[in-house]
């Protein structure tokens, strides 16, 4: 359990902006506290599930995969998109 | 004839190299001050400054320029201009006067760097001019705004921003500090003096002027053109100064600290004038957009004068221009969403007509930043304030300080942060070019630390909004940015909405 | 959005002279370009705080001209109280302004 | 930390709300504007150790001269920059007009020819001179840790320029009278080779390149400018009135009010020093011991070249002890 900063580039927002995530969440926990500081204030929630990939990657992170798992550095940033079901 | 022509004895003003002999010639000029580039003292003597004066000249035609300036200020004291004008104007002036008035002071020592450590006598004459000019600036731009302190806590921050930690006032500083009090001579004469001056303030000095004209303040419209001339003379340092790099095989070196300067420029008066001309400026009073300013001052004047001093179009071109359509719509969503943390108040700007006017000026705005302005005023509709407040910090540029802002909306999103990492530490740049401009002299940048890298060091405590206002410098809730209209602009929607349905 | 053309022909002008502050000045400094310029077609856009006043690669305006203009006594250099800026690059004498552009484009 | 809820407006600036008094014009837009003496670690917005950084950390930041709070220093003639036009646009036109009525007289053609020599040789060539005094009052200006101060050290550097553009004039004009005698030619040489002007140039090339601003300051205010008002400019003025020369002693005397002026904020400044700091009396006292042999060396070889100058060396050198006795305060 460790405090660890990521920076979040949410689908369709306009700026990237600083999510302090805990190393032990999981990827869907990521785009959960991502989506608190962009979905319904600026961008409006999208159908199916919100993903997590490194910024400008293609491949996304497994949805249970834990941020210290991931490779990802503090304050990297990701990008936060919807994947249709 | 009784008093001899300026033109016979003009040059004699400027005769004043000698060849130093009890200390070395860099020991007269460090490098490191004066930033010579290993040209001589004698091959700068060919500088020829283009605008002159002198100081009977100066004193006289500076005494007429103030007498002017005060006089109509004092003429219409009375007018009431915070009293009588739209909220956004008011936030114009917060954010000038913040922005700009110690800035102009620091252009002082700017100027005095030149003064002293130029190797061009021509340059450190005017240069000596530039240093009064500076302190004109710097006073007259605090003595203007200092009666409305009385009115609003915020214009408190005329004089208070540049002391601060706020983003914006170290987004300002060490944009400044990058052009003006942190560089050799001859830097500041190609960086400031023609990379800045020529250019960017025309933009904040004579584009805002009209605006100001148009909505009644003739008191703001008149200092800042007023200022703009001294600006217009004292800018014209650089150009001699460059023509002397590029006879001397530095081009190459010129080039690269004009397109450095132009860039950082660029991106913090799309932050500074983008919003206050296509947003804060009530639309009435508005006259060209802020991308049709920058085409008449930046491109067509301004680029157009680089290319006749025999330097080539900066090599991010294309992607400046790109920028014109874009970066202050993202920087002015920015500014109102952060708004507790900023000294001015910003005015949304995106009732029905506004956003009818800033569609036609900025075709497919509402599929972009139209966008996320739908959430917002629906939130505000629906009495759901919070939602339209930060619960943390924007991501910010290690280049420009400023957040890092692209893009948005489903059809057009398009964010593209560019990281380097060094030695553990990830830096990251809201383009290629502030990259680009990071690498080109990485001992001047790296160990800065952005205000997130302080945060995330711990240097804020407590470490939450309320944390990151206090140690930004705000003392009170009377300082905060607020909705300049008290989102009042709501009512204008929720009208058309019943209209239309 | 502007196209790459569109731009590039805004760059590629040869457009010179002052920029007026509002006034008396800025409407003789009008005047003077067309009469101390005739073979030039001068342009003059005024709006609320400032005049462009401007013509192709080089524009003069003379201190003989601006006196008749505005009925007094006039040192060249005093237009700098009114002169905000100005395109192209310049040269003050006693007796003129002078605008120009070294390169055409 | 209180969050303070119900802040309401001021009266003035945040920083002045504290005085009890109404804040004059000049305290409103010239205190504490200096925002690079916030951080110690970094004066500029950029990294700690950025050359522009290391230089202020090592010649501002870290030089012997302390005071707690440099801000407390006001400029005693409380010249704001409008003032400052006002009264040098009074002088000029005084200057000015000396000049027409002088010309027109046909004033130099009635010069001796001795004095006429002299002026070339004395004169005419201290347009280096006040150049560099010029250059050097800008470096104390950005280097000075009040604004206050830079202020007064920007409007002395702009005298100094006056008095360059004086020379130039008067070097011009007296080239139509005697155009054989060098005038706007061999200045530079003179400056370079003659040795009534080597002690001279030693004195002021050491001082420019003198860096620490402790140094800068004190070395310029207390020494070099009293051995221009005491040893150039008052001799050359006495002396001028044997060669006919009517005009250099107004011509001087308006220069010297702005000596007078620049004497004055000197003054100021070291009551204000000694007000905080007694370690700084010794500091001060040190800087100028090491600088007086070189400007009392500096006027006795221009004075010597004085033809049977009214003034001596010594007492020149006497007067610059004088002011600066003045400044220091001491008996």
């Amino acid at each position: 359990m460790a405090l660890f900063p990521l920076h979040s580039n949410f689908q369709a927002d306009f700026v990237v902006q600083l999510v302090p995530v805990d190393s032990e969440d999981t990827m869907d926990r990521v785009a959960e506290q991502c989506a608190h500081h962009s979905v319904n204030r600026r961008v409006r929630k999208q159908p199916g599930v919100m993903r997590v990939r490194r910024h400008r990657t293609e491949e996304l992170f497994p949805r249970d995969m834990k941020v210290s798992d991931s490779g990802l550095k503090p304050t990297e940033v990701i990008d936060i998109i919807y994947q249709k079901s | 004839m009784a008093i001899h022509q300026r033109n016979d004895w003009y040059d004699l003003t400027r005769a004043t190299n000698w060849t130093p002999s009890y200390v070395t010639e860099d020991e007269l000029f460090p490098d490191e001050m004066s930033g010579s580039m290993g040209i001589p003292m004698e091959s700068w003597e060919v500088y020829d400054e283009p605008y002159k004066t002198t100081f009977p000249e100066y004193v006289k035609v500076q005494r007429e320029k103030d007498a002017g300036a005060y006089s109509v200020k004092a003429a219409l004291e009375r007018a009431k201009i915070i009293e009588k004008s739209d909220p956004g104007w008011v936030t114009i002036l917060k954010q000038h006067y913040g922005a700009i008035a110690l800035g102009e002071y620091a252009a002082v020592t700017g100027e005095a760097r030149m003064s002293r450590f130029s190797k061009a006598p021509g340059n450190r004459n005017m240069a000596m001019f530039g240093m009064l000019d500076e302190t004109r600036h710097g006073q007259i731009q605090l003595y203007f705004p200092h009666e409305y302190c009385k009115t609003d806590r915020q214009f408190d921050w005329a004089w208070k921003a540049y002391h601060q930690n706020d983003w914006a006032s170290i987004a300002a500083k060490h944009f400044f500090d990058d052009i003006i009090t942190g560089r050799d001579a001859i830097s500041v004469a190609i960086m400031l003096t023609f990379g800045f001056e020529t250019g960017f303030t025309n933009m904040q000095f004579l584009g805002l002027a009209a605006d100001a004209a148009d909505a009644g303040d003739y008191t703001f419209a008149n200092l800042i053109s007023s200022i703009q001339t001294d600006e217009s003379r004292h800018a014209q340092q650089g150009g001699p100064a460059l023509e002397i790099l590029i006879a001397n095989g530095k081009k190459e070196e010129a080039q690269l600290k004009v397109d450095m300067a132009v860039w950082r420029a660029w991106r913090l008066f799309a932050i500074l004038t983008g919003p206050a001309m296509d947003y804060y400026t009530p639309l009435e009073h508005r006259g060209n957009s802020f991308k049709e300013f920058m085409h008449e001052w930046i491109v067509g004047q301004f680029e157009r004068s680089l290319i006749d001093l025999g330097l080539d179009k900066p090599w991010y071109w294309d992607t400046f221009m790109e920028e014109l359509d874009s970066t202050h719509h993202g920087y002015h969503l920015g500014v109102w969403y952060w708004r507790p943390t900023i000294w001015w108040n910003p005015a949304a700007g995106v009732t029905p007509d506004e956003r009818a006017w800033l569609e036609e000026k900025y075709p497919g705005w509402n599929a972009r930043w139209g966008q996320c302005w739908d959430v917002i005023t629906e939130n505000l509709i629906a009495d759901k304030e919070e939602l339209t407040l930060p619960e943390t910090l924007p991501l910010v540029c290690n280049m420009n300080q400023l957040p890092i802002v692209g893009t948005p909306g489903e059809e057009h999103w398009d964010i593209k942060v560019h990281t380097i990492e060094k030695d553990g530490r990830l830096f990251h740049f809201s383009n290629e070019v502030d990259k680009w401009v990071f690498e080109q002299d990485p001992q001047r940048y790296e160990q800065h630390m952005s205000i997130v890298d302080r945060f995330l060091n711990g240097d804020i405590q407590p470490m939450n909004l309320q944390g990151a206002l206090e140690y930004m410098g705000m003392e009170g809730v009377a300082e905060l940015g607020k909705d300049a209209h008290g989102y009042a602009w709501i009512e204008k929607v929720k009208a058309n909405m019943k209209k239309a349905s | 959005m502007s196209s790459k053309s569109e731009t590039d022909k805004l760059l590629h002008n040869n457009n010179v002279g002052p920029i007026v502050r509002a006034g008396e000045v800025a409407e003789a400094v009008a005047e003077a370009a067309i009469i101390d310029n005739p073979d030039k077609e001068v342009t003059v856009e005024a709006n609320g705080a400032y005049s462009r006043i401007y013509a192709e690669s080089e524009l003069i305006v003379t201190r003989e001209t601006l006196q008749e203009e505005l009925g007094r006594d006039f040192k060249m250099n005093e237009l700098e109280i009114n002169l905000a800026s100005f395109a192209g690059r310049i040269e003050v004498t006693e007796d003129q302004a002078r605008f120009y552009y070294n390169t055409t484009l | 930390m209180a969050f303070d809820l119900e802040q309401k407006p001021l009266r003035t600036w945040s920083h002045l709300a504290k005085n009890r008094r109404k804040p004059s014009e000049y305290d409103i837009v010239s205190k504490n504007l200096h925002y690079s003496m916030n951080n110690a670690d970094a004066p500029w917005e950029q990294a700690p150790n950025s050359p522009m950084n290391m230089w202020y950390k090592k010649y501002r930041n870290e030089t012997p001269l302390k005071h707690e709070d440099w801000d407390v220093f006001s400029d005693p003639d409380k010249l704001v920059y409008r003032t400052y036009n006002l009264l040098q646009d009074g002088q000029e036109n005084h200057v000015q007009s000396l000049f027409d009525q002088f010309n027109e007289r046909e004033h130099d053609k009635m010069l001796e020819a001795d004095w006429v020599l002299a002026l070339a040789q004395l004169y005419t060539p201290l347009r280096y001179v006040f150049h560099a005094l010029q250059m050097s009052s800008t470096y104390v200006m950005q280097m000075a840790p009040a604004s206050t101060i830079s202020n007064c050290a920007t409007f002395q550097a702009a005298d100094l320029l006056r008095c360059v553009t004086h020379t130039a004039y008067r070097t011009f004009e007296l080239s139509t009278t005697y155009p054989d005698m060098g005038f706007g030619v061999a200045e530079r040489g003179v400056w370079e080779d003659a040795a009534h002007f080597q002690p001279m140039r030693e004195l002021i090339e050491k001082q420019l390149a003198s860096y620490d601003w402790s140094e800068a300051v004190v070395s310029l205010c207390y020494v070099v400018l009293p051995m221009l008002a005491e040893g150039v400019l008052k001799p050359l003025s006495e002396a001028s009135r044997q060669g006919n020369d009517t005009l250099m002693p107004m011509l001087i005397d308006s220069q010297l009010h702005d000596s007078q002026r620049h004497q004055r904020w000197a003054t100021e400044l070291h009551k204000v020093l000694l007000a905080d700091n007694e370690s700084n009396e010794a500091v001060v006292q040190q800087i100028v011991d090491k600088w007086v042999p070189l400007a009392d060396a500096a006027m006795d070889a221009y004075i010597s070249a004085i033809p049977n100058s009214p003034v001596s060396a010594n007492d020149a050198i006497a007067a610059a002890e004088k002011v600066r006795r003045d400044i220091t305060g001491a008996a």
